[in-house]
């Protein structure tokens, strides 16, 4: 009983502390209120940011947190949006539904004016609902689940699922790449199960035939043998491989292993194969994925985006650095296009932007001349990326 | 033709399986708990070869001796500091969510140090892949070097605990700790050297898990090591060549399940057949029953 | 008598804080001084707090380790946030649609109880730790491989792929494997939440002080002496262990119920839960209820309130978690204390006498 | 008839004949002892009899009812309850609610009358408290009925113990050596109650003992075990007095 009792004691005491730590935080914003008031009410825009930074997905996030604030640097530097400047809040949600709402409340009581986010699918649908609910304005970068962008305040940078396992299809068919095709993708992943399901819809209407279809799961995703030696058993010509490059690395390396040398064909989340550190390039030669950006094209923007990454992060961007990028590009020409200004309340903000998204165009980095349509998709040509002598090629 | 390839498929990732369980079956035959932590304790040791390797461009082999001395010296102290105070809690489960504890620590440690990237890790293995069956059928030089060397330890840990005089001690603790305490065995001690031997072990765990699939993140150990703390329990938990036969049937068991059963359910078909087996056989394949005393 | 009025007290204090701690709650929210983030955080915690107090009937009151308890909590969240996106049209009225889902999810995660129950309970310790874990992995992995669909020819179901669902013009899926359940009303709220978790405690608190609890706790601390006085051990623990089971279903009920996604990731629904909820109880006490609310409420907080601290605050997480279970559990701390504590008494009294 | 009657009972654990053809037969309300040198199976016959472990053969009739192959708790609700060499207490309850778990076959009420409290669950608890303090004040223990079972001396444990196996009612009540770790003024007491057990409650008591004031003092008839057999049964007086038995105790 006295155990007990000092344990509850120090629990308590323990909460005290917890409680005056966000007393201490809440003051913080508080201060923060305080100075912005001091200088002009709302001197600032404020953009808020989700994604995952621990955990399993954090590679994901890290990615958006890099090229948002790369993107924010330079349009503060360059004067910010309509003469006022941005910050840039980014919080993290561990790939977790209930962890994003709790990081998008974060943003809202700091004064958020938009949303970059959330990175990752779930989490974005579940945010997308709280966010129509305080009619806040939603731009994801990278989540692709058709839900993610549902209201009429949530656009999307990236392509949507369907629309990759489609566009894949049809790639595949149209340029006889292969007769015999296999599918291996991640059962328990929104992305990958969503990609897939649109690559074999839209497979029965092209010249090819499924082979075999195989899963894995988040639980068993370091051996992939079964799934390869299924695909050659089938004598599968093409591997449709919808799912993330750090499974793919993988996958490359255990097919080279059973000398297993099909098409390789990815998606978007393939991108950033060749930066993974140690990863033998050679296992990549031929690996094709549909992707909107590469860091090796010509373009002059594309150029000066890999150039001022690598400075500062000391990688190469991967595409959901260059969707945030491009994200926050965005959301600033929706803000100017809006006349938005930073004393207005997140709702009127919204309100203007949304209907600023459609008439905007932006030349990014995934794409030259990005618009959008009023149900929150971007229009932008996939394009075919072929990775050749390692490095990244465009097929066209 | 397709069967044989599964089957070395399967013994392959159930070595790496076993050699991890290796690490946990020591620690609970002595301490008695479950450290949630190898499983991290893994990923160190990989990450550490990979740093020595990459950055101070050390020869393989000398980057896992200093991967097993690393990983020995963070075992003893994650021992000392986290657990040795709660052995003698008033219940077994404290000690259990400190090694939790211990395990996000060491991800978030890894975290902040590495990156939340992922990184290849080129394989250490020098010997190169058997081809049998005129190519049909081939064998990498990771699997060969995995089972090799699970056999190696499994037998040099049998010798050591029969033959040794620390290895006795160790039995003796495992039995029973206040008798040994009475027979004037040093029981911190001998626990200590468990938890230095386990995780010696889980640095060359580490390098095999790392060499035979190549991707590493502060995540890497966690999934292996729950998964080698069921080949474990399958096997007989605190029995040293349990954990050989748990961690190989569970690999064979994954990759038949996925490759005649569902790819999609392998999981629930691998933890299934787990309850199935527990249920006949409540203290696994080797596990000794012990009838409680009235 | 004396005894019966001391637990009755000791239970009233455990009602009244949670009483205290909503209307401290309420009143700050309606003056406007709560954040948008703990707002967020009020209906979560409710399904956390109810989640450890079940979990603490079954490891501090039955005395056995459970790693599956995710696993009841996603029975009960994928069954009635199944059923309430079913019956949305059919059942208009927010209330009396949201009261039978709790019954389905309490239910169903009950029955999976007595299903896992029945065959492992003669388990002991780690082996039926580690059987709860592998059936929470389970349930898991078969609600990611769960189709089912519905169009006017009715239900369609499948374990491969939406397209298998065969589904007519018109017709939606409703579990749709990995992307799980889209568009669960939002029918939690802090008020419900907090019923359910004086329910809860009314039920746990209630059944420790009765006669069945009595032989639930007798197992507990000697499983040979109760069967020589005639206890019925099988029935007991698989009373306790299905309790405990319908209320994670509850819990489940209340989380899906809060979020416009529920998908079964590893973080919410897989051992890594299991384990959150393990903590709560050790961190709050076996077997004090109390404990466990007080636990799982600085637990949860704590990591959405070093959220300025970003990159460090799951490694401060750790190491609070770490530090606090040692001073808690580890023997020279609890010897330290209590000297600290007789010596802080003797002052008090040695001052008073001196006042006097 | 008598109360208990074992004919044949034997059992072999491995190779290991631990029992072998054991008889016994206790008249209703005898004081009955059990002796015999370490490791002659006494506790072994215990458990034979309590249905922990199962015998290769032989019948054990209570009131004339073979009970060989019932489960423990259906023994108990036959009528037998026992205490432990090795005191099994449920350490983390009350004394009293040691007594009540006692209580548990004979003050029914289910489970959701206890969880809402219905009219039964006060009725039935009152009386369980009120049975269980008038038992407990039998072995002077009332006074710590709120006590944690841990926190009791050593002596306090046992008779704690026996008050438990009373509260189920038993017919025939087995004691495994009451008296052991308890100092000569406590053994003295703990005849004096054993005695007030049997004449009070009209109990049939077998007890394991090695305390031989003990046995010779109280113990109306005795059998002695040895290497799992019969060496000697009878009066008391008589068998202490035979050869073969003080050549077993003195060891030659």
């Amino acid at each position: 009983m006295k155990m007990k009792k000092a344990v509850s004691a120090i629990l308590v005491a323990a909460m005290a502390m917890t409680l005056m730590a966000g007393c201490g935080s809440k003051s913080d914003s508080g201060s923060d209120k305080a100075a912005d008031a001091g200088s002009e009410s709302g001197s600032v825009f404020k953009i808020g940011a989700i994604g995952p930074v621990t955990g399993g997905a954090a590679v994901y996030g890290e990615a958006v947190k890099n090229g948002a604030e790369l993107a924010v640097k330079e349009i503060n530097e360059a004067g910010g949006i309509g003469g006022t400047q941005v910050e840039l809040k980014y919080e993290d949600d561990e790939h977790d539904a209930e962890k994003a709402v709790n990081a998008y409340n974060t943003l809202k009581d700091w004064g958020m004016h938009a949303l970059l986010g959330t990175v990752t699918s779930a989490p974005c649908v579940a945010v997308g609902e709280v966010a129509q609910a305080d009619n806040t304005f939603m731009l994801t970068p990278s989540g692709t689940a058709v839900e993610c962008v549902q209201y009429d305040n949530a656009f999307r940078v990236c392509f949507s699922d369907p629309m990759q396992g489609l566009e894949s299809a049809k790639y595949i068919g149209e340029k006889g790449l292969a007769k015999k095709v296999a599918a291996i993708y991640d059962s328990s992943d929104v992305y990958s199960t969503g990609i897939y399901e649109a690559f074999v819809k839209e497979a029965e209407n092209q010249d090819f035939e499924i082979v075999a279809a195989e899963a894995f799961t988040a639980e068993a995703k370091t051996d992939f043998s079964v799934q390869l030696q299924k695909a050659k058993d089938a004598g599968a010509e093409l591997v449709f491989l919808p799912f993330y490059y750090t499974e793919a690395s993988l996958v490359l390396k255990q097919a080279a292993g059973m000398k297993f040398s099909p098409i390789f064909f990815g998606c978007d989340g393939m991108d950033g194969i060749l930066a993974v550190e140690g990863f033998d390039v050679d296992l990549a030669n031929n690996l094709m994925f549909m992707s909107p950006f590469t860091p090796t094209s010509e373009d002059e923007t594309i150029q000066k985006f890999v150039k001022d990454y690598e400075e500062a992060y000391g990688q190469t961007p991967n595409q959901f650095a260059a969707d945030a990028y491009d994200g926050v590009y965005a959301i600033k020409a929706a803000m100017e296009a809006g006349e938005v200004t930073a004393d207005m309340s997140p709702s009127d903000v919204c309100d203007a932007m949304k209907e600023a998204m459609l008439e905007i165009s932006i030349d990014g980095v995934t794409a030259k001349g990005l618009t959008w349509e009023a149900s929150g998709e971007p229009s932008k040509e996939p394009m075919v990326v072929k990775i050749e002598n390692g490095d990244y090629a465009v097929v066209e | 033709m397709s069967f044989i390839s599964y089957l070395i498929n399967g013994i392959s990732l159930g070595s790496v399986y076993a050699i991890i369980a290796l690490g946990y079956t020591m620690v609970y035959g002595i301490a008695k708990m479950l450290n949630f932590a190898h499983g991290d304790v893994i990923m160190i040791g990989a990450y550490v070869v990979m740093t020595a390797i990459a950055g101070a461009g050390m020869p393989p082999l000398l980057a896992v001796l200093l991967a097993v001395i690393f990983c020995t010296v963070l075992g003893v102290v994650i021992e000392s500091v986290a657990y040795r105070p709660l052995l003698n809690a008033a219940s077994s489960l404290a000690v259990l969510i400190t090694a939790i504890g211990v395990s996000y620590l060491l991800q978030n440690v890894a975290l902040l140090i590495f990156g939340a990237n992922t990184k290849s890790f080129s394989s250490v293995v020098p010997v190169p892949a058997l081809a049998l069956a005129g190519g049909a059928l081939t064998i990498s030089g990771e699997t060969i070097v995995t089972i090799a060397s699970c056999i190696v330890i499994m037998i040099g840990l049998t010798l050591f605990i029969k033959k040794s005089k620390a290895g006795q001690a160790m039995l003796a603790v495992s039995e029973d700790k206040g008798a040994a305490q009475l027979m004037g065995i040093n029981v911190n001690g001998t626990i200590a050297l468990t938890f230095a031997i386990g995780s010696a072990l889980a640095a060359v765990a580490g390098v095999l898990l790392c060499s035979a699939y190549p991707s590493l993140t502060p995540y890497t150990g966690a999934m292996p090591g729950i998964k080698a703390f069921v080949a474990a329990v399958f096997g007989g938990i605190g029995s040293i060549p349990g954990a050989l036969i748990g961690g190989i049937l569970l690999g064979v068991i994954e990759i038949f399940g996925k490759a005649y059963i569902s790819s999609q359910m392998a999981d629930a078909i691998v933890f299934g057949v787990l309850i199935i087996v527990l249920i006949v056989k409540p203290t696994g394949i080797l596990g000794k029953n012990i009838q409680e005393k009235v | 008598m004396k005894k019966m009025s001391k637990t009755t007290k000791d239970n009233m204090i455990t009602y009244l804080m949670v009483i205290l701690i909503f209307i401290v709650v309420q009143i700050l929210t309606s003056t406007g001084n709560v954040s948008s983030l703990l707002q967020g955080l009020l209906v979560p915690l409710c399904a956390y707090i109810i989640l450890a107090v079940s979990l603490n009937l079954t490891v501090g009151i039955l005395g056995e380790l459970s790693l599956g308890h995710a696993g009841f909590m996603c029975v009960g969240a994928f069954t009635s946030a199944f059923f309430s996106k079913c019956a949305m049209e059919a059942i208009p009225v927010t209330g009396l649609r949201y009261f039978i889902a709790l019954l389905i999810g309490a239910a169903a995660a009950g029955a999976c109880g007595i299903l896992i129950g029945i065959p492992v309970l003669r388990l002991k310790g780690d082996y039926l730790a580690i059987v709860t874990l592998a059936f929470g992995e389970i349930i898991k992995n078969i609600v990611n491989v769960l189709f089912i669909g519905k169009d006017e020819n009715g239900f369609h179901f499948s374990t491969k792929d939406s397209l298998s669902l065969g589904l007519e013009d018109g017709g939606k899926v409703i579990i749709n494997g990995p992307q799980g359940i889209t568009g669960t009303p939002k029918d939690s709220t802090f008020i419900i939440g907090v019923a359910l978790i004086l329910v809860t405690l009314f039920i746990v608190l209630n059944l420790m002080h009765s006669r069945s609890g009595r032989a639930i706790m007798a197992i507990r601390d000697n499983r040979i002496a109760a069967e020589s006085v005639g206890i019925n051990i099988t029935k007991y623990k698989l009373m306790a262990f299905s309790i405990s089971a319908a209320l994670a279903g509850v819990a489940g009920v209340i989380y899906a119920h809060n979020l416009a996604t529920l998908t079964a990731q590893p973080k919410n629904f897989g051992y890594n839960m299991s384990i959150m909820i393990l903590v709560f109880v050790v961190l709050g006490g076996i077997g004090n209820m109390r404990g466990s609310i007080i636990a799982a409420i600085i637990l949860t907080l704590l990591p959405e309130l070093l959220r300025s601290l970003s990159d460090y605050r799951m490694l401060i997480y750790a190491v609070v978690l770490i530090v606090m279970m040692l001073f808690n559990w580890s023997p020279k701390a609890i010897e330290w204390r209590e000297k600290f504590s007789a010596k802080f008494r003797r002052g008090k009294n040695k001052s008073a006498k001196e006042a006097a | 008839m008598a109360l208990l009657e074992v004919n044949n009972l034997g059992i072999s654990f491995g190779g290991l004949r631990a029992v072998n053809e054991f008889h016994l037969k206790i008249e209703k309300g005898c004081l009955y002892g059990l002796i015999g040198p370490n490791g002659a199976g006494k506790t072994t016959v215990f458990n034979l009899l309590t249905g922990v472990y199962k015998p290769n053969e032989g019948v054990i009739r209570l009131d004339g009812e073979n009970i060989v192959g019932k489960k423990t708790i259906d023994i108990n609700k036959a009528g037998i309850a026992r205490t432990f060499q090795n005191i099994r207490l449920f350490k983390d309850l009350s004394v009293l609610d040691n007594v009540k778990a006692g209580l548990h076959n004979h003050y029914r009420y289910s489970t959701l009358e206890g969880i809402f409290r219905l009219p039964k669950y006060h009725k039935m608890e009152k009386a369980m408290d009120e049975k269980a303090l008038e038992l407990l004040s039998v072995f002077d223990l009332d006074k710590e009925a709120d006590t944690l079972a841990a926190n009791l001396p050593y002596g306090k444990q046992r008779k704690l113990e026996i008050t438990r196996a009373l509260a189920t009612e038993p017919k025939l009540l087995l004691l495994d050596e009451p008296a052991a770790g308890m100092n000569p003024n406590e053994t003295k007491e703990l005849m004096e109650t054993i005695r007030f057990v049997r004449d009070e409650f009209h109990m049939t008591i077998l007890l394991i003992e090695h305390d031989m004031k003990l046995v010779s003092g109280i113990c109306e008839e005795l059998t002695v075990l040895n290497f799992g057999e019969v060496l000697a049964e009878g009066k008391t007086s008589d068998v202490l007095n035979n050869p073969e038995v003080i050549k077993a105790y003195l060891g030659e």
